[in-house]
């Protein structure tokens, strides 16, 4: 086909866009993840540079552009540069699908969600690669558990995004909000945004899956040796990721820029739309990050294979029937409400206050000391009474 | 008051001047004459000196019957069941190892002493009856030079590979203060 | 004691105080070829080689630079004894570092100062040095406490090492025992001050580890990282 | 419920070295390890030896009580508590009835400070990031508190053979009272946020499990050797100071695992609140130095004095000759014979459990290399 000149440019400026918009967005969250986690932890987080320390990721990007890189001197120096590559640029391809508002998208492929997903798992090689290559047992250990945890958690996100699939009988973004008109599809089927932020969560290596990248155990994983300008590149991935974890969930499940308010909303309002919920769902996951300390591989493991895998192919299997043989969508809803307030409710019905039982089982067992009584508070004669003797340096 | 300077070779007493030495004299209360009777009967003749302060019993032991006599004491009638600590003191002419055993089950205190010759100072390993010892002992044979045959491994615990000398005595100088 | 700018034989070791010249006693390490290494308090970098050259403009942009590395230092994870408390109370939310952009961080790579917060134990000074020596540059080292200065009140003790200097060139003192919370950040605001100053005569742009080093031995060489150790016996 | 493996192949020797940031401190473990199983463990030492026990035989009474403050940096009052103990147990000197109720209300106060710096330093060793700032912010108020009554925030030298410096200042008792409520708040609200979180739960349940016969074999001691359910406190055991007039609870754990040793802690925060209350309400009046000789001058002698120190009993036995310096110190200290059962614990547990369970004994490294 003939790509004319203008073609040309009018794609490289929506190319440049795009990388603006992800690369701000990813910016953005670095600033906002220090100051909401300050928020929570009762300290304000990052004021000092810039106005309410706004400039603060600008100050950390010229740091780490103007800092001694070092490769080890054992680590393969092809490979161990080709995988900060590897993981940044994946994330940056995924962004040429998603649409922003009905028509601000710069290629909206109809199998869109298809090419997410096939572009997405690329980043796994990306952090492999840089584990094996940097030469340190840290790292090695990092890799594989990267790699572990990535591919367990890549099986979960597809079934889900083929679920949004069937339920708007298309892939493509722009019909998938479409169908959102009228009702998200988290009310339609909760639990399978459920399932999403979990795998998302750990896809993108966020507590409580940050076990790649844990600090007190692997000492940051696949990137320990790394430093400077391509750590950051590591760096901006992981938040870039983060931002693409909170435009899906807003796009496949909170109804893009359609659900409150229908389609007639100006271009620049649902773009707005979009990036509230999108960043609605960011905050969640700090907040996540905030309060739970990090699983173990194996129960992370278990997690995957024993509760996500089974559970989003029961749904799978459900919305394929309820597909097929024209159930109404409610059907989905009673399923998901099962599996999710269900256990709630079984747990809390047994145990009222669980720090109270806890404290009344331990207390049981606990060894009583009583109080002799105290002798009369009997002035020794030989004590001098006055109240501070000074002078004894004994 | 003269000062213990490290330099002068402690070999000859430094001539004292200041107050006489008092000693404090060890007076045991009830308890612990019911401790001080239960090792009696535990050491029988091996106690070669005891005597002991508020309820903490003690008694000197020949070196090579230690590791029997902390046998008994631990499976026999006083349940010694922690060795609570192990230290060795350099009394210049001879290094005293001193055991402080407990026993959480009757809530007992009992100390164990036995003089080593300070040239080539040697002691039966307890590792084999307490856990705890492995590293006492490591530490005394770091800071003392005290040998303790029957230790799975004696490799340097707070010091290093190539530190000569043991610290813990008092022959070993300390830096004076040098002004900067 | 501002280092004279102009001069430019780069052979003029740094400023080396008096006291680290003589012969005997306060060496730490010998290198195999005899010559030993006794690093001076050597917080002065090494004059540059771009003062005054005639029309090369230096100005904004090495002010920006200073500015970005002094509003993001990111600390090396490493308490050594009870300053370390103090250090961690610094981080936490009531004196809160993180309004600096002072964020600890777990691995040498990607650290840009080492506080040196507790006791420098000789058996500790080879891990500090292969630490120091694994971060990559620009770097600076707070030497916090009077341990960590002089062997504070250890110092008639045979297995410290009477201050950090011994080993790595150490750029802020924090006196105190432990130094309260406001004296580490105020150590932290003069460190500041000092990456902007030191831009301003821009000493610090090819500062590289081992320039820095081989300035301060006082015969020239590099003494490889496992110089062999021999004790002052003094 | 780790079903035993066979280790038939080692993989690799993974070296938690002196920097780390799970390591409190300068401790240095080498993890064989097989995948992500731990064969065994060995841990290094010495990094932090700064030769106390020596520089004390050099130094007066008076000197050795700030090295003492030193030796376990983080409950410092309850150290001094120890050796001034000795030292009066062999000079026969009594402190006066208010020097011990003083006394005992700030090693209490010290005791809750270093289970909160401990419950924020676990969280962050198992990924919590906030559970810190809230514990740091409790021991940010008891430090202010601190620096009122001793003049230091950290190392107080406060205690005396025979009393203590000086007395409180005149606010102390509505302050503490002032400070109890608020500290028992913060405790709470940590304790909600992390005793029943559902990752921490499966972190640290079933993990490092020691029984009790081990544990007091390898010379564990404090809510590490309680945690497997033996009943061993000093404060109970050989009561000391006031102690015997106050009534509280010793909460003891079922099976002895990481689970029962973080939660003991978090229940001693409460008792030890309660403790202050009821010395606060008997709190006497009267002068605070036993009428000492100016310079400490014990009779020559030998004695074994301990006390109940958050991490363990700290033991300090005191041989005198009669000069004013003292012939030989040595402690006894707790979080050194805890490391001894590490071993016994992390074989056979995952890299991350040897995390949670070295988080879980609460060591001190100053206390531990001394």
């Amino acid at each position: 086909m003939n790509v004319t000149l203008s073609d040309a440019i009018k794609l490289t400026m929506q190319l440049f866009a795009l990388l603006n918009v992800a690369a701000f967005g990813a910016i953005s969250l670095v600033w906002l993840e220090r100051r909401f986690l300050g928020r929570l932890q009762g300290r304000p987080g990052p004021n000092r540079v810039g106005p309410l320390g706004l400039l603060q990721p600008i100050a950390d990007a010229i740091k780490l552009m103007s800092k001694e890189d070092v490769a080890p001197g054992t680590s393969q120096r092809l490979l161990f540069y080709a995988a900060p590559i590897l993981v940044f640029v994946p994330s940056f391809v995924v962004w040429l699908t998603f649409p922003l508002a009905r028509d601000v998208v710069v290629r909206n492929l109809d199998m869109g969600l298809f090419f997410f997903v096939a572009i997405s798992v690329l980043s796994i090689v990306g952090l492999v690669l840089a584990g094996w290559s940097s030469n340190s047992k840290y790292a090695i250990l990092g890799g594989f558990r990267a790699a572990a945890q990535l591919v367990s958690y890549e099986i979960p996100i597809i079934t889900m995004i083929l679920v949004i699939g069937m339920l708007s009988d298309s892939l493509d973004f722009v019909k998938v909000v479409d169908a959102q008109a009228t009702v998200p599809f988290i009310a339609v089927v909760p639990l399978a945004f459920v399932i999403f932020l979990i795998a998302g969560l750990a896809e993108v290596g966020r507590t409580p899956f940050d076990i790649y990248f844990a600090e007190s155990e692997v000492v940051g994983g696949p990137f320990v040796e790394y430093s400077g300008a391509h750590w950051a590149i590591f760096f901006l991935a992981e938040y870039v990721n983060t931002f693409v974890v909170g435009i899906l969930g807003a796009l496949l499940f909170l109804g893009g820029w359609r659900w409150p308010f229908g389609a007639d909303l100006p271009q620049i309002a649902s773009v707005a739309l979009l990036m509230g919920k999108a960043y609605f769902i960011v905050l969640i996951i700090f907040w996540i990050r905030a309060t739970y300390p990090r699983m173990r591989i194996d129960q992370l493991m278990a997690m995957a294979w024993k509760w996500l895998i089974p559970l989003s192919f029961v749904l799978f299997l459900v919305a394929a029937f309820q597909l097929k043989f024209e159930w109404p969508w409610w059907v989905l809803t009673i399923l998901s409400l099962g599996v999710l307030v269900v256990p709630v409710v079984v747990q809390s019905r047994k145990q009222r206050n669980p720090a109270l039982a806890l404290a009344v089982r331990y207390s049981a067992n606990a060894v009583i000391v009583h109080a002799k009584p105290r002798p009369a508070a009997v002035i020794v004669d030989d004590v001098v009474a006055t109240s501070a003797v000074e002078g004894t340096s004994a | 008051m003269t000062a213990q300077d490290p330099q002068a070779a402690p070999a000859e007493k430094p001539v004292r001047h200041g107050p006489p030495i008092v000693i404090a004299e060890e007076v045991l209360n009830e308890r612990g004459e019911e401790t001080a009777a239960q090792l009696a009967r535990t050491l029988g003749p091996l106690a070669l000196e005891s005597a002991g302060r508020e309820d903490n019993p003690w008694a000197r032991v020949d070196a090579k019957e230690l590791h029997a006599v902390a046998k008994e004491c631990r499976d026999g009638e006083m349940g010694m069941d922690m060795l609570n600590l192990m230290l060795a003191v350099d009394w210049i002419d001879r290094i005293q190892m001193i055991y402080v055993l407990y026993s959480t089950t009757n809530n007992r205190k009992v100390i164990l002493k036995a003089d080593l010759p300070a040239d080539a100072p040697a002691i039966d390993s307890l590792s084999d009856l307490w856990e705890a010892a492995t590293w006492y002992e490591r530490e005394a044979h770091d800071l003392f030079g005290v040998d303790f045959p029957g230790n799975r491994d004696m490799s340097p615990l707070l010091l290093y590979e190539g530190f000569e000398g043991h610290p813990g005595l008092k022959s070993y100088p300390l830096n004076d203060y040098e002004e900067w | 004691m501002a280092v004279d700018g102009n001069n430019d034989t780069q052979s003029l070791p740094l400023f080396v105080p008096q006291k680290w010249n003589r012969e005997e006693g306060g060496h730490f390490f010998h290198t195999d070829e005899g010559g030993d290494v006794s690093l001076g308090k050597g917080n002065h970098p090494a004059p540059s080689r771009m003062n005054n050259v005639p029309g090369v403009i230096t100005g904004k942009l090495d002010d920006l630079i200073a500015m970005g590395r002094s509003n993001s230092l990111w600390t090396l994870t490493f308490g050594l004894a009870c300053c370390a408390i103090e250090m961690i109370s610094t981080h936490m939310a009531h004196h809160d570092l993180d309004r600096f952009g002072i964020v600890t961080w777990p691995s040498p790579r990607q650290a840009d100062v080492m506080i040196i917060a507790g006791t420098v134990v000789k058996k500790m000074a080879e891990p500090i040095r292969l630490l120091y020596e694994q971060m990559p540059d620009p770097k600076w080292v707070i030497a916090m406490g009077t341990c960590a200065t002089s062997g504070g009140p250890y110092y008639k003790s045979y297995s410290v090492v009477m201050g950090v200097d011994h080993i790595i060139p150490v750029d802020i003192y924090v006196p105190g025992c432990p130094p309260r919370p406001e004296a580490l950040m105020d150590a932290f605001m003069k460190l500041q001050s000092k990456i902007k100053s030191d831009a301003k005569n821009h000493q610090i742009d090819d500062l590289s580890t081992s320039s820095v080093i081989a300035e301060m031995t006082t015969d020239g060489t590099v003494p490889p990282a496992n110089a062999s150790r021999e004790e002052p016996t003094g | 419920m780790t079903n035993e493996p066979q280790f038939d192949h080692v993989d690799m020797m993974l070296n938690m070295g002196p920097q780390h940031p799970a390591t409190h401190g300068v401790f240095r473990m080498v993890l064989t390890v097989d995948g992500e199983r731990v064969v065994d463990v060995t841990p290094h030492i010495g990094y932090l030896h700064r030769g106390t026990e020596r520089l004390a035989e050099v130094e007066t009474y008076g000197q050795v009580i700030t090295l003492f403050d030193r030796v376990d940096y983080i409950s410092n009052l309850n150290n001094e508590l120890a050796f001034v103990r000795a030292g009066e147990k062999i000079m026969e000197v009594e402190a006066p009835e208010r020097a011990q109720y003083i006394r005992v209300i700030l090693a209490e106060l010290n005791r809750v400070a270093s289970h909160l710096l401990f419950i924020g330093t676990y969280a962050i060793d198992l990924g919590g990031m906030t559970p810190v700032m809230y514990c740091f912010r409790e021991r940010e108020r008891i430090e202010n508190l601190f620096e009122h009554v001793t003049g230091a925030r950290m190392m107080h030298n406060y205690m005396r053979i025979g009393g203590v410096k000086s007395d409180v200042p005149d606010d102390f008792v509505p302050w503490v009272r002032r400070l109890i409520g608020e500290v028992r708040m913060g405790v709470e609200e940590s304790d909600k946020l992390l005793s029943t979180n559902e990752v921490f739960l499966a972190r640290t349940q079933g993990v490092g499990v020691i029984d009790g016969p081990t544990a007091v074999s390898c010379g564990l001691s404090g809510p590490s050797l309680r945690g497997s359910g033996v009943a061993y406190d000093v404060r109970k055991d050989d009561p000391y100071e006031i102690y015997p007039y106050l009534n509280y609870k010793i909460p003891l754990g079922e099976n002895g695992d990481c689970w029962d040793r973080y939660y003991l802690r978090v229940l001693e925060c409460y008792e030890s609140l309660n403790m202050i209350e009821q010395c606060l309400d008997q709190f006497p009046a009267g002068p605070i130095m036993a009428a000492g000789r100016r310079i400490a001058r014990p009779p020559a002698g030998e004695v074994f004095a301990h006390s109940e120190n958050p991490r363990g009993d700290l033991g300090v036995y005191l041989v005198s000759d009669g000069s004013d310096k003292p012939y030989r110190v040595k402690i006894r200290p707790p979080s050194f014979c805890n490391l001894v059962g590490l071993a016994t614990m992390t074989r056979g547990a995952y890299i991350a459990d040897a995390v949670a369970i070295l988080g879980s004994l609460d060591i001190v490294l100053g206390e531990v290399d001394r």
